[in-house]
C-alpha cells in the first residue's frame, strides 16, 4: 500500500475465521491505536485519514456517488443506457482497511423490542447492505429473522425523518438544546418534579446508568417505560411465583415434552431464534440418536408455533388459563381456586399429555405465552417446580430489562401526572405511544397538555406529529450503544455508517438532559465500560468484544429459586378471565378477541418497510393488510365469507367481507379472514395497522387495533360485538389455496412410522425406477450445485424469504401488483393444511428455484436467455431476456417472477446505497429467479481458486440457507460424496418435487415426520 | 441489326379458339418470331406458337434445396459449433427441434425462386413494350385476342405477312410501331 | 391504346430494383462496421483528463509497476484507481508547483475526489475480476494492450462479449507464465499454444463459457 | 341472393349465373375499383375501421412506454388476450391460402370468384395477428434478438424453442401468401391499368403491372409457377398451425401437452378461416351485388367445408377429454375437471354450444344455401374459436402442478383496446382492398366463362 502515513497495520484478530464468509472485524482494528489516539486528542492530521470513527465515515457518504461509479459497485440492467463518458471517482485518501470492490464484515447487534440479537453487517464501500446472524451469539447462532433482515431497508428508508422540527418548523440542535436546557433549568428548583422521561423496554446498561444519573441529577424525576406492555404478565406471573421479577428462559433442547400455553415461542420471543434451533434439532430424523421431542400447544389464534405442533388444542382464551388450572392441579400442584369442569375430549387430551409429562420429569417444559395472565405464567412455574425441571429446562435469572416495571401501570401513571399537570416536561426516546397506547387512556390529548415535550424518533411520526419538538433518532445501524439479549449477554453496538440523516442515539439526548450535550454516544458507550472494566488492558477487551459482537461472560447466571406455593397464587386473574367466559355464557353470541403484533410489521414500528408488508404473513399469507381473523365456525356463525377475485384470485385477490367491531363502545372496521385451526367464539386483531404517518408506505394500511384495546385488556377482551356490514374489501393473499388436492407435494410420516420402515417414502411406482430418458444426459465434472430444503425442519418463518429479497435486491411491487399476484419473492414458503379444518395439520414448503437438470424454462426460451451452467445451475441471464414470459408458463413450480413494469427503483438515491453490487437489479420487462446466490458462489469459487484449492463444504451458504434459524436449508456440491448435501439427498427421507415430470431438480425435500402422541392419535 | 421501322404486324381475333388456330397456321408457315396475347391462359396456346418447356420447376428446386440444407446447417452450426451450451439437458444437436424451421425455409426460399425466377424468365418489368402502340391492344386485357410476328422473324415481309394475317381470319391488323 | 410509359422506363424500373437491393445490403454492413467502428467501441480513442496523466511516462519511462496505483488487482474484482494520496507521496518532491498537477494538488488540499473519465467500463450487468484473471495468468498488455506507450490512455479492445469469449474458449491462446502477468515487453513465443496448454493445465484454468460466469 | 327460390342440388347450382360475357365480367369487376364514385357505406365501414385503429395505436404505445403489466398477465397465467388473439388471427388467416392453394390443386372450380380476397384476408389476418407476439415481449424493442444475426454478442436464437419456430413459420407465410396473392393479382393489374381512364391510377396499376401484356409465353411460365406456389402454399399452411399449436404441446403444462394439438389445431383454423370468409363474403356479395360471381354453390360449399372441420375440432375436443380420463394423471383429470367445472367453467360451454352445437345445423340442406343463417353460424363459429383459445391457453395455466400457485386471470381495457384496434386494422385494410384492387379474380372469371361456354356448347 502506498500511503506510508497510514495508521499502524491490523492487529492479529482480525483473520477469517471458520465458515469463510464470517469475516469481520472492530472499527478499533480498522483504526490502529495510535490513530484512535490522536483522534481522541481531537487532533486530525489531514493525511491520517482512517475511518476511525463515525466522524471519518461520514466521508463515505460524501464519496458514496463515487463508490456507485467504482468498477461492479452497482450493477444494473439501466433502464436508460449509460452516460457516454462516465466519471470514475477515487478516494482522496484511501482508508487502509477498503479494498475496493470486497464488502468487510461487522459485528453489532439489533435491538429487537429492547432485547439484543448478535448479527454481522456486510459493507460495500462503507454502506451496509446485508445483515447476517453472528453464529457466537447466543441469540443468534448464525440466524435471523424477517424484521433483522429487512432492518437495512429501514436504515436508508427515504422516508425517515431528517430534521429536527419544533411545532412543525424546521430548527436546529442548538435551538433544541438551548430550549431543553432552559426547561430543564425551571426544572432543577424542583429537582426534576415535572420531568418525565418515557422509552421503551430498556437493556442497555450505559442507558440504564445514564438515567440512574438524571435521576440523582433530578430526584423528583420520574422514567416510564410502555413498549406495548408485552412482559408485563410474565413480571407479574414471577413476582406471584417467587415474589420478584425473574426472567425465564428454557433449554429446549433437553426437553423431551414441550407444552406451550399459548406460547409462540418459535417467532415471538426475544430467544426465538436459539428456540428454534433447539426445538428443530431434537427433530432431526435421523441424525439424532435421542429420541424426538413433541410439542402441545394450546392456544387459541393459530400461532406458527401452533402450526408447528403434534399436538393442538384450539380453546378460547378465556379456557386457557381454567385449563392451566387444571392441569395444574393433575401435575400435583396444590392450589386454591377451583377447578372448573373440562369436556370429556379434553379431558382425554389431557389425560394423554399428564401421562406424557409425567413419563419425562424433569425433561419437560411449560412454556406460558406472554400474552397468558400472570396466573398462568406463575401456574407454569409451579407445574415446572413440580416436573423437576427447574434447572434443567427451565433457568432462571435476574431480568434483563433494566428496572422492569409494569407498562400498563407506568403509562397509566404518566397519564394521570399528566392529566393532573403534574409532568410539564416530557422527554420521548423511541417509541410511539400516541398510536400504540390504547384507545381508552387517549395518550394523544394527554400529550399535548405538557407544557415541553420532546419525541426522539426515527420517523415524524403520530406522536412527533403532537409534540413541541421532534428529534430525528439515530437508526441501530448509524449508532454506538449496547444492548442485552435474552440471557443478559452484552452486545456492544457499533455503527457501520454515519447517521444518513442526522439522527442522534438516545445516549447523546440523555447526555444533553444531564448536561453534558457535547458528548458523543460513542465516548459515553465506551467510559462507561471502561468503568466496568476489571481489565487492565482495556482497550484489547473493548476490541475483542467489539470483534466477537459480544462482551465474553457478560450473561446473568441462572438463579437457584423455588416457587412459593402455588396455593399463595393470587387466583383473581382466573376468575376475571372466568367471569369473562361467564359473561359469554349468558349473553350468546359474544365474542372474545385477542390482540396479537403483527407477524410481520409487529407494533407497526415496521410499517413503513416495505419488504415486511410484503412479506406474506406466515398461516394467513396476506400482504399489506391486517384483518380480523376468525375461525370457519364462528366465520358461519357471523355469516362472514369471502370471494375469489377474477383478477389474481388466489394468487392475489380475496374479497373479504368488511366487519364493525365494537369494543367497549369503541369502534373500527376490518375485513374478516377465515383462518382454519382459529379457536372458536374469539377473533384475533394484529396490531400494527391503520398507521397514520407512517411513511409513503406504511400510511393507511389496514385498520387499526389499538382503536378498541384498553389499558386493562391490552391481549384479550371478553366480549366484542362484531356485526357483518355487507361492504366487501380486496386483500392481498399470496396463497389462498390451502389443500394439496391429493398432490403428494410435501411427503409426511411419523416418526413412529419411520423407525418401523425408514424407506416408506420410496414405495411409491414412481420412485422405483429411474426416470426413462432418450438423452445421454450431461455429465458435471467439477462442482455440481444442489440443494436440501428439510421440510420437517422448515417452522415457516419466512427468514428466508426476507434475506433472499434482501441479498438480491428484490424490488416492492405495492400491494396492487400483488392483488394481481405479480408478487417478486424468488423463494417463497407454500403453506398447507391436511385435515379438520377445525384443527388441522400444517405443513410449510419452502419453494425456491428447483435448478431442473432438464429444465423446462431452458427448453422454451427463444433468445437462451435462461440456459444450464457448467455446474448444473440453471441461469437465468437479465441481460438477454425479452420478455416472452414462456419460461414462466412452463415452469412447473412457478418459481419464475417477471418485471411486468419498471418494480426496482432507480431513482431514490438512498435505496441505491442498500443495493447488493453484486447482483443486477432487473429493469423492466425481464424475466428473474433464485439462482442459488450464484453471486455467493463465484466469490467463493475465485478466492478457492486463488489460493488454488477446490472451494470446501458449507463455504458457500446461499442467503436463504444462512437466514434459517434451524438451517432447514442446505446447500453444496452433490459431486462430494462426503457433503452434507449429498448425504442429505441419499437419506431415506429424501425426495424431489414433481420428479414425475422428469425435470430432475436439484433442490429435494427431506419429508415431514410428525411425532404425535400414540394415546391422542388413536383415540 | 439495323433498327426496323416498324416493330411487326399484329392481328385481332375474338374467341381463343380463332388465336389458337392462327398461331397454328403462322408457326407451320414458318414464322417464328412472335407472340400471341390473350386475357386469360389459353391452353395449347405457347405450344401452338412454338414454345415448349420453361425452367420455372428446375429454378424452385434449386431454391428449395437450398433452403433446406442452409436451414438446418444454420441451426446446427449455433447449437454445436458457434456456442454450444446445455439447453435443459438436451443434446447439442437435438435435430427432431431443428426440423420445424428447416422446413420453413425450404418453403420460404423455393417461394422466393418461383416468384422471381419467373419474373425473370418473363423479363419483367418491362412497363414500356411496343405491342401496346397498338389502339386495340388495351382489349387484350378484356375480350379480344391477339397475334403478333414480329418484323424481325426471317421472313418477315411486310405486304405479304399482312395477307397471311387475313387470311388466317384476322379482325383487323394493325403495324406495331417500335 | 397509347403507351403509357416512355421506353426508358424499362431500364429504370430494373436499375431501381437491382439498386434497391445493393442499396439494402450497403445499409446493412455500413451498420455493422459503424458498430465495430471506434466512433462506438472507443477503440484506439485517447481519453481527454482532468490531469494529462500519462502511463507512457510514468511506466514506460519511469518503469513504476502497474500495482504501485492499482493496489487491489490482486485481492479485488476491480483494480483501483489510485487515490490522490498516491500521486502526492512523489509529487510532494517532484514537480511539487506544476501548473499541469493543480487539480491534483487541489484535490488534496480540499479533500475534494479528481473525476477522471472512464475508459475501460464494462455494462452493469457484467461481472469482471481483475484478481482471478492476473491469478490464472492473463497479462495486463492482453486486454489493456501496451500501456507503456499510452501518452492518455484509450481502449485497445472492444470489451464486446464476442472478444471476451475468443478468450474463454481458447485460453491457451493468451495465457503467460504468472511472472509476466505484469510485464509490458513480454512476447508471446512462436510455441504460445503448447506453453498456452501447459500452462492450462498447471494453473487449471477453466473453459468458462456459462452465462453466469460473467453474469448475474 | 337470387330472386328466384334455390334449387339446392348442387350440380345444377352454378358457379357463375350464366349471360356473362369476357366483356361483362371484365367491366363489372374493374368497374368497382375504377368508378369515381365511392359508395357510403364504405366510407361508414372504412371510418370505423379507421377509429378502431388510432385505438390500437394507442393502445400499443401505451403498452410499450409504460410496460406489459397494463395487460392482465401475471404469474401463472403469463399469456392471456395477446396470445390468445395471436392464434385466433393466425388461425383466420388459413382460409385464403387453403381456398387458393389446395383447391386449386384440386381444380375446383368454385374457387376461383373467392379465392381473391380470401388471399387479402389471409394477409391482413396474419398481419394483425403478427403484431401480438410483437408487443407482448417485456422488450419489444429487442425482438431482433430472434432472429439470427452476426452479433458482437456471439449468441444466437435458441432454436429448440417453439417460439423461434414460430417466428419462422409466421414470417414465411406471410411471405409465401404476399407472393401468392400479387402474383395472381399481375394480369388483373394489367386490366386494371388498360380500364383505366385517369392518369394517376394507370400509371400506379402500370407500374405495379409491371408491364404484363398476356403474352402466351408469358402465360405458360406463369401457370406453372402459380401451380408450384400453390404447391409450397399447402404444405405450408398446414406446417403454420401445427407450429403454433407446438407452443403449446411441446410446453408440459396439463390441457397443453398433448400430441393432438397439431391436427386439431390445422382443423380449427379452416374452421374458423372459413367462417370468417362467409363473414366477409356474405354482406359483401349484397352490398356490391356480386350475387353472380359469389353464387349460392359457394356458399354452400363453404358451408360443408366448416362442417367437416368442425367435425374434426369436436373430435379434438372429445380426445382431448378421453385421453384426460384414459391417462390417469392426476394433473391432465384435474385440468379437464377445471376446465368444465372450475372458474372458468361456463366458458367452456359457451364455446362448445357456439362451435359444435351450432354449426350442427348445417346438416339441413337448406340452410346450407340461406345466407342470413350462414352468416349467424359463421359469427357463432367466430366467437366460439377465440373461446376455444382462451380455454386453452388461459384456463389451463391458472390451476396447473401447485395448488400454491394457483390463481386467477382476466384481461384489462388494454387488452380489449389491442383486439377490438386490430378487428379495426383488419377491417380498414379489408376495405381498402375493395376501394382499389379487384375482390375478384378477372382473368380467372374469364376462364370460368370460357369453360362455361365450352360445357354449354
Amino acid at each position: 500500500m502506498s500511503n506510508g502515513t497510514e495508521p499502524a497495520n491490523l492487529p492479529e484478530a482480525s483473520q477469517p475465521t471458520a465458515g469463510g464468509r464470517e469475516y469481520w472485524r472492530s472499527l478499533e482494528e480498522l483504526a490502529g491505536t495510535e490513530a484512535f489516539k490522536a483522534l481522541m486528542g481531537n487532533h486530525l492530521p489531514r493525511h491520517a485519514a482512517a475511518w476511525t470513527s463515525a466522524m471519518d465515515r461520514r466521508e463515505f457518504l460524501k464519496l458514496m456517488g463515487a463508490s456507485l461509479a467504482l468498477a461492479g459497485v452497482s450493477g444494473c440492467l439501466s433502464p436508460a443506457p449509460a452516460p457516454p463518458d462516465e466519471k470514475i471517482v477515487p478516494y482522496v485518501n484511501q482508508p487502509e482497511e477498503i479494498v475496493p470492490g470486497k464488502p468487510l464484515y461487522f459485528a453489532t447487534a439489533i435491538p429487537a423490542e429492547g432485547y439484543g440479537r448478535g448479527i454481522l453487517v456486510e459493507s460495500h464501500m462503507g454502506r451496509p447492505t446485508k445483515v447476517e446472524g453472528n453464529p457466537q451469539h447466543p441469540a443468534s447462532l448464525g440466524a435471523t429473522d424477517a424484521g433483522t433482515q429487512a432492518s437495512v431497508l429501514g436504515l436508508y428508508d427515504p422516508d425517515r425523518s431528517r430534521v429536527i422540527s419544533n411545532a412543525g418548523r424546521v430548527a436546529t440542535w442548538d435551538a433544541f438544546f438551548s430550549a431543553l436546557n432552559a426547561e430543564l433549568e425551571s426544572q432543577r428548583v424542583s429537582q426534576g418534579a415535572g420531568l418525565r422521561i418515557l422509552t421503551e423496554t430498556v437493556t442497555s446498561p450505559t442507558l440504564a446508568a445514564q438515567l440512574q444519573e438524571i435521576l440523582r441529577i433530578f430526584p423528583k424525576a420520574k422514567w416510564h417505560q410502555f413498549d406495548g406492555g408485552a412482559g408485563d404478565y410474565a413480571q407479574q406471573g414471577a413476582r406471584m411465583a417467587f415474589g420478584q421479577p425473574l426472567e425465564t428462559f428454557y433449554r429446549l433442547e433437553d426437553a423431551d415434552v414441550i407444552v406451550s400455553l399459548d406460547g409462540d415461542f418459535l417467532l415471538r420471543s426475544p430467544a426465538s431464534l436459539r428456540y428454534a434451533r433447539e426445538f428443530i434439532n431434537r427433530r432431526r430424523i435421523p441424525g439424532t440418536s435421542s429420541e424426538a421431542n413433541r410439542l402441545y400447544m394450546i392456544e387459541s389464534t393459530f400461532s406458527l408455533t401452533g402450526s408447528n405442533a403434534d399436538h393442538r388444542l384450539a380453546i378460547s382464551p378465556s379456557a386457557i388459563p381454567q385449563l392451566a388450572t387444571t392441569l395444574a392441579a393433575r401435575l400435583g400442584v396444590q392450589i386454591s381456586a377451583q377447578q372448573p369442569a373440562i369436556s370429556p375430549a379434553h379431558e382425554k387430551w389431557l389425560g394423554a399429555l399428564v401421562k406424557d409429562l409425567q413419563a419425562h420429569r424433569g425433561r419437560s417444559a411449560i412454556m406460558p405465552g406472554e400474552y397468558q395472565p400472570a396466573i398462568v405464567h406463575a401456574l407454569a412455574h409451579a407445574m415446572n417446580d413440580a416436573l423437576g425441571n427447574i434447572g434443567k429446562t427451565v433457568f432462571y435469572t435476574d431480568p434483563v430489562a433494566v428496572n422492569a416495571t409494569n407498562h400498563a401501570e407506568s403509562l397509566r401513571e404518566l397519564v394521570q401526572d399528566l392529566e393532573d399537570n403534574a409532568a410539564q416536561v416530557l422527554i420521548m426516546l423511541g417509541g410511539n405511544p400516541a398510536y400504540t397506547a390504547p384507545a381508552d387512556v387517549d395518550f394523544p390529548s394527554h400529550l399535548v397538555t405538557s407544557n415541553f415535550n420532546v419525541h426522539l424518533s426515527l420517523y415524524e411520526d403520530e406522536t412527533s406529529a403532537l409534540c413541541h419538538w421532534h428529534i430525528p433518532q439515530a437508526h441501530y445501524l448509524e449508532s454506538w450503544s449496547d444492548v442485552r439479549a435474552y440471557d443478559g449477554t452484552v452486545t456492544i453496538m457499533q455503527p457501520l455508517i454515519a447517521p444518513l440523516y442526522g439522527g442522534r442515539t438516545a445516549h447523546e439526548i440523555l447526555a444533553a438532559l444531564a448536561g453534558q450535550a457535547e458528548r458523543s454516544s460513542y465516548e459515553i458507550v465506551r467510559d462507561y465500560w471502561r468503568g466496568q472494566s476489571k481489565e487492565k488492558n482495556f482497550d484489547a477487551a473493548w476490541r475483542t468484544a467489539l470483534h466477537d459482537g459480544f462482551v465474553a461472560g457478560s450473561a446473568f447466571s441462572p438463579r437457584n429459586v423455588k416457587p412459593k406455593p402455588a396455593a399463595g397464587f393470587d387466583a383473581s386473574a382466573l376468575k376475571e378471565r372466568s367471569s369473562g367466559a361467564a359473561v359469554k355464557a349468558q349473553n350468546e353470541p359474544s365474542i372474545e378477541v385477542i390482540y396479537r403484533p403483527d407477524p410481520s410489521v409487529l407494533d407497526g414500528r415496521f410499517a413503513n418497510n416495505g419488504w415486511l408488508q410484503e412479506l406474506p404473513k406466515p398461516l394467513t399469507k396476506l400482504t399489506w393488510d391486517n384483518a380480523v381473523l376468525m375461525s370457519p365456525a364462528t366465520a358461519a356463525k357471523l355469516g362472514i365469507t369471502y370471494q375469489v377475485g377474477g383478477t389474481g384470485g388466489e394468487h392475489g385477490t380475496i374479497y373479504a367481507d368488511v366487519v364493525e367491531l365494537e369494543y367497549d363502545g369503541r369502534r373500527t372496521r376490518g375485513p374478516g379472514w377465515i383462518v382454519p385451526g382459529h379457536a372458536d367464539d374469539c377473533v384475533t386483531i394484529h396490531l400494527g395497522y391503520g398507521r397514520r404517518r407512517a411513511g409513503r408506505v406504511g400510511t393507511n394500511l389496514g385498520f387499526n387495533a389499538n382503536a378498541l384495546r384498553t389499558l386493562d385488556t391490552l391481549w384479550h377482551g371478553t366480549s366484542i360485538a362484531i356485526r357483518k356490514t355487507g361492504a366487501q374489501y380486496a386483500l392481498a393473499c399470496t396463497q389462498f389455496h390451502h389443500l394439496m388436492e391429493g398432490r403428494d407435494l410435501v411427503r409426511a410420516g411419523t416418526i413412529d412410522g419411520y423407525h418401523k420402515n425408514p424407506k416408506f417414502l420410496r414405495e411409491r411406482e414412481s420412485e422405483k425406477e429411474a426416470p426413462a430418458t432418450l438423452y445421454p444426459g450431461y455429465k458435471y465434472d467439477g462442482y455440481a450445485w444442489g440443494m436440501s430444503i428439510d421440510v420437517n425442519a422448515c417452522i415457516g418463518c419466512n427468514a428466508c424469504v426476507a434475506a433472499c429479497h434482501a441479498e438480491n435486491n428484490g424490488p416492492v411491487v405495492g400491494k396492487k401488483e400483488v392483488l394481481r399476484g405479480r408478487e417478486m419473492h424468488w423463494i417463497r414458503v407454500d403453506r398447507y393444511h391436511r385435515g379438520d379444518p377445525s384443527n388441522p395439520e400444517t405443513y410449510y414448503q419452502p419453494v425456491p428455484c428447483m435448478q431442473c437438470e432438464n429444465a423446462p424454462c431452458e427448453l422454451v426460451c427463444p433468445v437462451g436467455a435462461t440456459t444450464h451452467s457448467q455446474e448444473g445451475l440453471n441461469d437465468m441471464v437479465y441481460n438477454r431476456c425479452v420478455g416472452t414470459r414462456y419460461c414462466s408458463n412452463n415452469c412447473p413450480y412457478k418459481v419464475r417472477r417477471f418485471n411486468f413494469f419498471l418494480y426496482s427503483d432507480f431513482k431514490t438515491e438512498s435505496l441505491k446505497l442498500l443495493r447488493n453490487p453484486d447482483v443486477t437489479v432487473r429493469s423492466r420487462g425481464v424475466m428473474e429467479k433464485c439462482t442459488y446466490c450464484v453471486q455467493r458462489i463465484n466469490q467463493a469459487k475465485i478466492a478457492a481458486e486463488k489460493d488454488d484449492r477446490a472451494v470446501h463444504d458449507g463455504e458457500i451458504e446461499t442467503a436463504c440457507q444462512q437466514a434459517c434459524p434451524t438451517r432447514a436449508i442446505i446447500f453444496g456440491n452433490i459431486n462430494d460424496p462426503q457433503s452434507q448435501v449429498s448425504q442429505l439427498k441419499a437419506q431415506p427421507l429424501s425426495y424431489g418435487l414433481l420428479t414425475e415430470l422428469n425435470t430432475r431438480p436439484r433442490t429435494t425435500y427431506q419429508a415431514k415426520l410428525r411425532n404425535p402422541n400414540p394415546e391422542i392419535e388413536n383415540g | 441489326m439495323a433498327r426496323l421501322p416498324i416493330y411487326g404486324l399484329m392481328a385481332e381475333f375474338d374467341s381463343p379458339e380463332a388465336l389458337l388456330e392462327a398461331g397454328r397456321r403462322a408457326f407451320a408457315e414458318g414464322f417464328r418470331r412472335m407472340d400471341a396475347y390473350s386475357p386469360f391462359p389459353v391452353d395449347g396456346l405457347a405450344e401452338a406458337i412454338g414454345f415448349h418447356r420453361t425452367r420455372v420447376p428446375l429454378i424452385v428446386l434449386i431454391g428449395g434445396l437450398l433452403g433446406c440444407i442452409g436451414g438446418f446447417y444454420l441451426q446446427y452450426w449455433v447449437a454445436v459449433i458457434d456456442y454450444p451450451i446445455n439447453i435443459g439437458g438436451r443434446p447439442l444437436n437435438s435435430w427432431p427441434s431443428f426440423i420445424p424451421v428447416t422446413f420453413e425455409l425450404t418453403i420460404l426460399l423455393a417461394a422466393l425462386a418461383a416468384f422471381f425466377g419467373v419474373l425473370a424468365l418473363n423479363r419483367l418489368p418491362m412497363p414500356y413494350h411496343p405491342v401496346f402502340n397498338v389502339e386495340r391492344f388495351e382489349l387484350a386485357s378484356r375480350n379480344r385476342f391477339f397475334l403478333c410476328i414480329e418484323a424481325a422473324d426471317t421472313n418477315f415481309e411486310l405486304e405479304r405477312t399482312r395477307r397471311f394475317l387475313d387470311e388466317i381470319g384476322s379482325l383487323g391488323t394493325y403495324e406495331v410501331e417500335p | 391504346m397509347a403507351q403509357i410509359f416512355h421506353p426508358s422506363t424499362n431500364t429504370i424500373s430494373r436499375v431501381t430494383i437491382f439498386g434497391g437491393l445493393i442499396l439494402l445490403i450497403a445499409v446493412v454492413t455500413g451498420l455493422a462496421t459503424i458498430n465495430e467502428s471506434p466512433y462506438i467501441t472507443e477503440v484506439g480513442v485517447a481519453r481527454t483528463q482532468p490531469v494529462p496523466f500519462s502511463h507512457k511516462h510514468h511506466v514506460g519511462d519511469d518503469g513504476i509497476d502497474c500495482r504501485y496505483c492499482h493496489t487491489s488487482v490482486e485481492e479485488s474484482s476491480f483494480a483501483g484507481i489510485p487515490p490522490t494520496k498516491t500521486c502526492m507521496n512523489c509529487h510532494t518532491q517532484i514537480w511539487p508547483d506544476s501548473p499541469i498537477l493543480e487539480p491534483v494538488r487541489e484535490s488534496f488540499r480540499t479533500g475534494k475526489s479528481i473525476q477522471w473519465t472512464r475508459v475501460h467500463n464494462l455494462p452493469g450487468f457484467v461481472y469482471f475480476n481483475h484478481s482471478i484473471h492476473v491469478h490464472k495468468g492473463i497479462g495486463c498488455v492482453t486486454c489493456h494492450g501496451r500501456v507503456d506507450r499510452m501518452p492518455l490512455m484509450w481502449r485497445e479492445n472492444t470489451l464486446y462479449m464476442d472478444w471476451c469469449l475468443e478468450c474463454h474458449r481458447a485460453p491457451e491462446r493468451f495465457v503467460r507464465p504468472r511472472e509476466y502477468v505484469f510485464s509490458m515487453e513480454y512476447q508471446a513465443p512462436a510455441d504460445q499454444l503448447a506453453l498456452g496448454q501447459k500452462l492450462v493445465k498447471e494453473y487449471r484454468i477453466q473453459k468458462l463459457t456459462s452465462c453466469s460466469t460473467c453474469h448475474r | 341472393m337470387a330472386s328466384k327460390p334455390p334449387d339446392i342440388s348442387s350440380d345444377t347450382l352454378p358457379v357463375l349465373e350464366p349471360g356473362h360475357t369476357f366483356a361483362s365480367i371484365t367491366d363489372k369487376i374493374s368497374s368497382i375499383v375504377l368508378t369515381g364514385r365511392t359508395p357510403l357505406f364504405w366510407y361508414i365501414s372504412f371510418g370505423i375501421g379507421f377509429l378502431l385503429v388510432l385505438l390500437l395505436l394507442f393502445c400499443i404505445t401505451a403498452v410499450v412506454s409504460v410496460g406489459i403489466g397494463l395487460f392482465g398477465v401475471m404469474i401463472p397465467v403469463a399469456w392471456g388476450w395477446a396470445i390468445v388473439n395471436f392464434v385466433w388471427w393466425i388461425g383466420i388467416g388459413h382460409a385464403g391460402t387453403l381456398i387458393s392453394a389446395i383447391l386449386l390443386l384440386l381444380r375446383q372450380k368454385w374457387r376461383q370468384s373467392i379465392n381473391r380476397f380470401a388471399e387479402a384476408m389471409t394477409l391482413f389476418a396474419v398481419a394483425c395477428a403478427g403484431i401480438f407476439p410483437l408487443i407482448h415481449l417485456g422488450r419489444p424493442w429487442f425482438a431482433y434478438w430472434l432472429f439470427p444475426y452476426p452479433s458482437t454478442m456471439g449468441i444466437q436464437p435458441q432454436f429448440r424453442s417453439p417460439l423461434v419456430w414460430d417466428v419462422f413459420a409466421v414470417s414465411t407465410y406471410f411471405t409465401v401468401s404476399l407472393l401468392f396473392w400479387f402474383l395472381g393479382l399481375i394480369p388483373d393489374l394489367a386490366t386494371l391499368r388498360d380500364r383505366a381512364t385517369r392518369r394517376v391510377p394507370r400509371f400506379i396499376y402500370g407500374m405495379l403491372a409491371m408491364g404484363w401484356r398476356g403474352s402466351a409465353v408469358h402465360w405458360h411460365r406463369y401457370e406453372s409457377a402459380y401451380l408450384l406456389l400453390a404447391g409450397l402454399a399447402t404444405p405450408l399452411v398446414v406446417s403454420v398451425h401445427t407450429v403454433v399449436s407446438f407452443d403449446f404441446a411441446v410446453a408440459l403444462v396439463p390441457g397443453w401437452h398433448s400430441t393432438i394439438f397439431p391436427p386439431y389445431f390445422v382443423a380449427g383454423a379452416i374452421y374458423s378461416g372459413f367462417a370468417m370468409v362467409l363473414t366477409i363474403a356474405i354482406p359483401l356479395r349484397k352490398l356490391y351485388g356480386l350475387e353472380d360471381f359469389i353464387t349460392l354453390r359457394h356458399l354452400k360449399n363453404m358451408a360443408i367445408v366448416m362442417l367437416a372441420t368442425g367435425m374434426i375440432v369436436a373430435y379434438g375436443y372429445l380426445m382431448e377429454t378421453f385421453m384426460a380420463w384414459y391417462s390417469g394423471d392426476i394433473f391432465e383429470k384435474y385440468m379437464m375437471m377445471n376446465r368444465m367445472f372450475g372458474p372458468y367453467g361456463w366458458l367452456y360451454w359457451v364455446l362448445i354450444l357456439f362451435n359444435i352445437l351450432i354449426p350442427q345445423a348445417l346438416w339441413v340442406r337448406s340452410l346450407q344455401t340461406n345466407p342470413w343463417v350462414l352468416f349467424f353460424i359463421a359469427i357463432a363459429v367466430n366467437i366460439g374459436m377465440w373461446l376455444e383459445r382462451y380455454v386453452i391457453v388461459v384456463v389451463s395455466l391458472h390451476r396447473d402442478f401447485l395448488p400454491s400457485a394457483w390463481g386467477m386471470y382476466s384481461g384489462t381495457i388494454f387488452d380489449y383496446g389491442v383486439f377490438v384496434g386490430t378487428i379495426g386494422l383488419f377491417v380498414a385494410l379489408l376495405f381498402l382492398f375493395i376501394r382499389l384492387l379487384p375482390m375478384i379474380s378477372i382473368f380467372e372469371m374469364r376462364e370460368l366463362v370460357h369453360e362455361e361456354e365450352a360445357r354449354s356448347e
